[in-house]
């Protein structure tokens, strides 16, 4: 972990309402694994106060690229950097998926721009040998990204693109109905798609990895404001900072 | 050389800016990012004897130059935390505080005493803004006898510093410091949080799962200063002011208004090195102001008028 | 169409947004800005029996997302606001609540009965944050009795809404509250300002002439929204929310929390029409909520967890 | 008294930290008098909360013109607008200098950027067919802009341009010692340079209007944090925002 001001080299709309953003850490780029997160001062304000998390959504060499969607004005006074400007950054920070393992083909299922972190996953998944095939659902056609994403199949809930309903409901057609131990789930996305998927991958006994979303006030494990319910009974909640955002399904308790 | 160092009952500080008590976790969260050996002190997440879960989410909400937090007093409790993080704090150059929490008299007590073995806890900060369990839930810190009760208990079982932490959310917050002064405490901590709220207005449903919370960061620095100056009208023990600190100008206006020492809360979770940066820029204010000792800025606000609180300030 | 309006005692406010005291002058001053006939009403500046000069420069300080104002209850006094003000007040179509503040119990009532005689004036707002001289300037507010007696000592002479406006400054102010409506009080005014304080560190001198001063804006909205819903677990009769309200959404919040209406202050220095834009935002919310009643939001706060201000929330 | 959106049409540095900005209101234009202000909110966050003060620089067609420097974080934002970016502004405010009168010769005295509403108060005066003499005033040549001007006269702390000292000083070698009536002075700046010239119109027995800075909450007479000592006892405080910013140096009291 380590807190840099680079400066941005990249800004820019590709669908309305979301942005990609890049910056430069050879640092970040080398230390960085698929899941894990920057948190980045959007403002020098008090509006907002606080970092804004943001998953490390693609590395190429040492550009680290971001996938966002304006929804306050965080994200807002974000979307506005401009080439050039410097950016206040945290990172890389929590735990990554786990990505080691004996499947062949991981299906990486994202809602909306719970997306963001597979690119980056995609390109590592590729390297350790893994099949990849990616499942995307928005509500519209208009929220759809696949930018850099490997095998694509979507699903909009108003059948604009692709599948018409939701990911799951998609996937049911693309998974084999006994699961199967050579293939890996690895889910982001709103956290009722999450628990839908998490509810999928129990029914099939699969594997499934989850990122989670959520508030944040510090990101590093200094505030505890960030638990998940926990499973296991070995303590009622995980941070989702530090123990995540990543989790195996089965760890963990979505409401 | 300037002096930066200041001390509390034989105690010393290596300067006069610590981290608050739940902002900074066990002191081990941020090592590699920051320097902590800079900072005056460290005071610990609030331990109770058990381990406490803390509140179900959602436990943070941001506000206007502020936020909202009810973690709950979630710990580890303090027997892991003598087990797991006082190794490495004690492998540190700093102030170690351990602050405490509890749910009754006799709970502050056994966590203090069991702790008392320990070389590597240097003090003690008691946050008396927790629940009084006999008492169907009423707050300890907005019970002055009670608060004083609790000082004196305390300050029995141990010749360590005592730092008491007094609540805003009181009518009078210098009783309570007249109460602690009295009852023994080496230091007051001035503010913990404010009670607050926000509305999810969609949900129609409190944002946060325990409807109310505690309100830290700037937006609260008026108001900490106040009671900052409030409490140094009252007492002569020394005062850590605490709340909305961001930067070395904050901490000077604390010092000015009566406090000996800062702490800094909420900050960290936007930069944790920020402790460490108002130490640094605290001196070079006092060296600029041409000041041979930090503490000379303690207590130094220029006045003409007498304390007015009271006075028609609307 | 979508009912907007409230009323009190059996006068009618044709919407829930009100103008706060002290942020809208006597309501002249921005009449070619603003149409102040869309306002659910005007709480005029404080009045008291004679004019007062208010206090020396400086009165004004911004702090983060707030302000600080010791403006010391400046006003023309309650004769020439009949004289001066009461008629352009008159012709206005939206109703007038005349706020009071006096240094004795006897200057409250003075003024109230004198306010009587003119059918302009719809009710009263009793600002009891003022020293009280008699008790060498302890504020009224902070004082449970005091607070009662002037109540119900208001209540006697008249038979119009009386509102009593309640300081935040104390422990529970739910007490307050029972205490008012005990008292006979038709509503409740929630809250007041906060005390803070502000430093210039380079003259180390307080910012403020007197001192401390009044928290108000944004920054203190949460604490507002926890007050007025302590005070709504408390009492019955309606409360009136105020606090740091910006928008529409701020006004959501304080009405399901339990205030049957809100009073936009500080926000008027930003924009004098904050006000009449609340009021319409507020209308349009209700309706893309489906509503019949703007007041169908009042007190519609879902919460699984009991009044929790007790209960751990650090 | 107006709230308006305009664009801003120019906004450029035009000394080290002082920058001229401008916007189109016809209204305005039309209705404003030299020495009264425009209140400007210069972010639309929470730091600064409050509008920002600027006096009415100078006015041509419904072009309007405010001269400023960047002290803190309103001015700092401020100086950032591009053009065609919105800006919200309320104005005209508060009382014009009273420019009326017997005199036939006015002279305007500026400390620093005091000299802000000199342009447009120059502007007017030649129109009343009154001769107009400058003297600005200033820590450094640095300091120090004349756009606009007529017959300036500079002073500098350090000598770096014109006169060596104050503004009253290099006065006081202008102004014949017997005052006069045909000559009325309008002072603007800091207020100690305020005090001391109206310390000097009162010695000399010569008109003298200035116009006062501080901390405003509202700017229209909504909150009574202006207060600036009366000294005709008829009152104790007038209020700067609408019964200045401009007075007659005899009505007040600077301290
Ligand atoms: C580990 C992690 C990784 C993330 N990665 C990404 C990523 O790669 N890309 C991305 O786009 N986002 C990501 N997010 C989410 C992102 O952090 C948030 O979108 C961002 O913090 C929003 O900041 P803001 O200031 O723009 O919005 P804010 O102003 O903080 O608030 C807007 C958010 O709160 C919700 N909200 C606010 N008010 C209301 C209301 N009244 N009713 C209902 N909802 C409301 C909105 O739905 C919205 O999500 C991630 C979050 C986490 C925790
Ligand atoms: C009627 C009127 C007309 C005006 N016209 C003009 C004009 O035409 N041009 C112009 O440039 N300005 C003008 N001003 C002044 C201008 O309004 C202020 O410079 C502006 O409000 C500063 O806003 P800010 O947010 O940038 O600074 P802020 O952040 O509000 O504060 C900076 C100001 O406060 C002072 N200050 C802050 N902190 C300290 C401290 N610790 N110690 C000492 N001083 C401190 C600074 O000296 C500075 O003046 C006018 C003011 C008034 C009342
Ligand atoms: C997330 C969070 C957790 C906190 N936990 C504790 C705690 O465990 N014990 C305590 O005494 N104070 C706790 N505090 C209060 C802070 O120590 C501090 O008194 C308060 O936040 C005001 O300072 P600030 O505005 O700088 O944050 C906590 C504050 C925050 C924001
Ligand atoms: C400059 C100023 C003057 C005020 N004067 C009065 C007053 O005379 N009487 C009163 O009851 N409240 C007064 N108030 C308090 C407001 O009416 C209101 O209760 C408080 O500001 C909180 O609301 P806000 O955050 O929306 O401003 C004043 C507030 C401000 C900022
Ligand atoms: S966000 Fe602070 S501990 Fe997770
Ligand atoms: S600034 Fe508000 S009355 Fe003058």
């Amino acid at each position: 972990m380590i807190q840099i001001s680079p400066f941005v080299t990249d800004c820019r709309q590709i669908l309305e309402g979301i942005f990609v953003l890049s910056f430069r850490s050879a640092e970040i780029a080398r230390n960085a694994a698929p899941g894990q997160f920057v948190n980045i001062r959007c403002g020098d304000g008090c509006l907002p106060l606080l970092r804004r998390p943001f998953s490390i959504s693609r590395i190429e060499d040492d550009s680290i690229e971001l996938l966002f969607s304006v929804v306050g004005k965080g994200t807002s006074l974000l979307s506005q950097k401009r080439p050039g400007e410097p950016l206040d950054v945290l990172g890389p920070l929590g735990m990554p998926f786990k990505i080691h393992g004996p499947y062949e083909t991981a299906i990486l299922v994202g809602g909306g721009l719970g997306a963001a972190p597979f690119p980056f996953l995609t390109d590592v998944l590729l390297r350790e040998n893994k099949k990849v095939l990616t499942v995307v659902g928005a509500r519209s056609v208009k929220q759809l990204t696949v930018r850099h994403l490997l095998n694509v199949q979507l699903a909009t809930d108003d059948g604009s693109q692709g599948f018409r309903g939701t990911v799951i409901d998609l996937l049911k057609t693309i998974v084999p109905n006994d699961g199967s131990n050579s293939t890996k789930i690895f889910g982001c996305g709103p956290t009722k798609m999450l628990s839908a998927l998490s509810e999928f991958a129990r029914v099939r006994g699969m594997e499934c990895e989850l990122s989670l979303e959520g508030d944040m006030a510090c990101g590093m494990g200094l505030c505890q404001g960030c638990p998940v319910e926990r499973s296991d009974g070995k303590k009622k909640y995980s941070l989702v900072c530090v123990e995540g955002p990543t989790f195996n399904s089965k760890d963990i308790i979505l409401r | 050389m300037i002096k930066e160092s200041f001390s509390l009952r034989g105690v010393e500080f290596k300067n006069r800016v610590l981290v608050a008590s739940g902002t900074f976790g066990y002191g081990d969260e941020v090592k590699d990012l920051v320097d902590v050996n800079k900072l005056g002190g460290i005071c610990t997440k609030s331990l109770s004897w058990k381990p406490r879960d803390g509140n179900p989410p959602h436990r943070i909400v941001e506000t206007t130059g502020g936020m909202l937090n009810s973690i709950g007093l979630a710990n580890i409790g303090v027997h892991a935390f003598i087990e797991q993080k006082l190794p490495y704090l004690r492998s540190l150059d700093t102030t170690i505080i351990v602050n405490i929490a509890a749910s009754s008299i006799q709970e502050y007590c056994d966590v203090l005493s069991l702790l008392e073995k320990y070389d590597a806890v240097d003090g003690y900060e008691i946050n008396v803004s927790c629940p009084n369990v006999k008492e169907g839930g009423l707050n300890f810190g907005t019970n002055c006898s009670m608060t004083r009760e609790i000082t004196s208990r305390l300050r029995a079982l141990t010749n360590k510093p005592l730092l008491m932490k007094l609540t805003p959310n009181v009518t009078h917050i210098s009783e309570f410091a007249k109460a602690v002064e009295d009852a023994g405490a080496d230091a007051i901590s001035v503010i913990n949080t404010l009670i607050g709220m926000a509305v999810d207005i969609h949900a129609r449903k409190p944002r946060l799962s325990t409807v109310t919370g505690g309100l830290s960061g700037p937006a609260i620095k008026p108001i900490a200063l106040a009671k900052v100056y409030e409490v140094a009208q009252a007492v002569k023990i020394p005062i850590i002011g605490i709340g909305g600190i961001m930067t070395a100008e904050d901490a000077v206006e604390f010092l000015l208004v009566g406090a000996s020492a800062v702490q800094v809360g909420t900050a960290n979770f936007i930069d944790p090195s920020t402790g460490v940066k108002v130490a640094e820029g605290l001196r070079s204010f006092a060296e600029n102001e041409g000041l041979s000792d930090v503490g000379q800025l303690v207590r130094a606000l220029q006045s003409d008028v007498k304390f007015s609180i009271l006075q028609s300030w609307l």
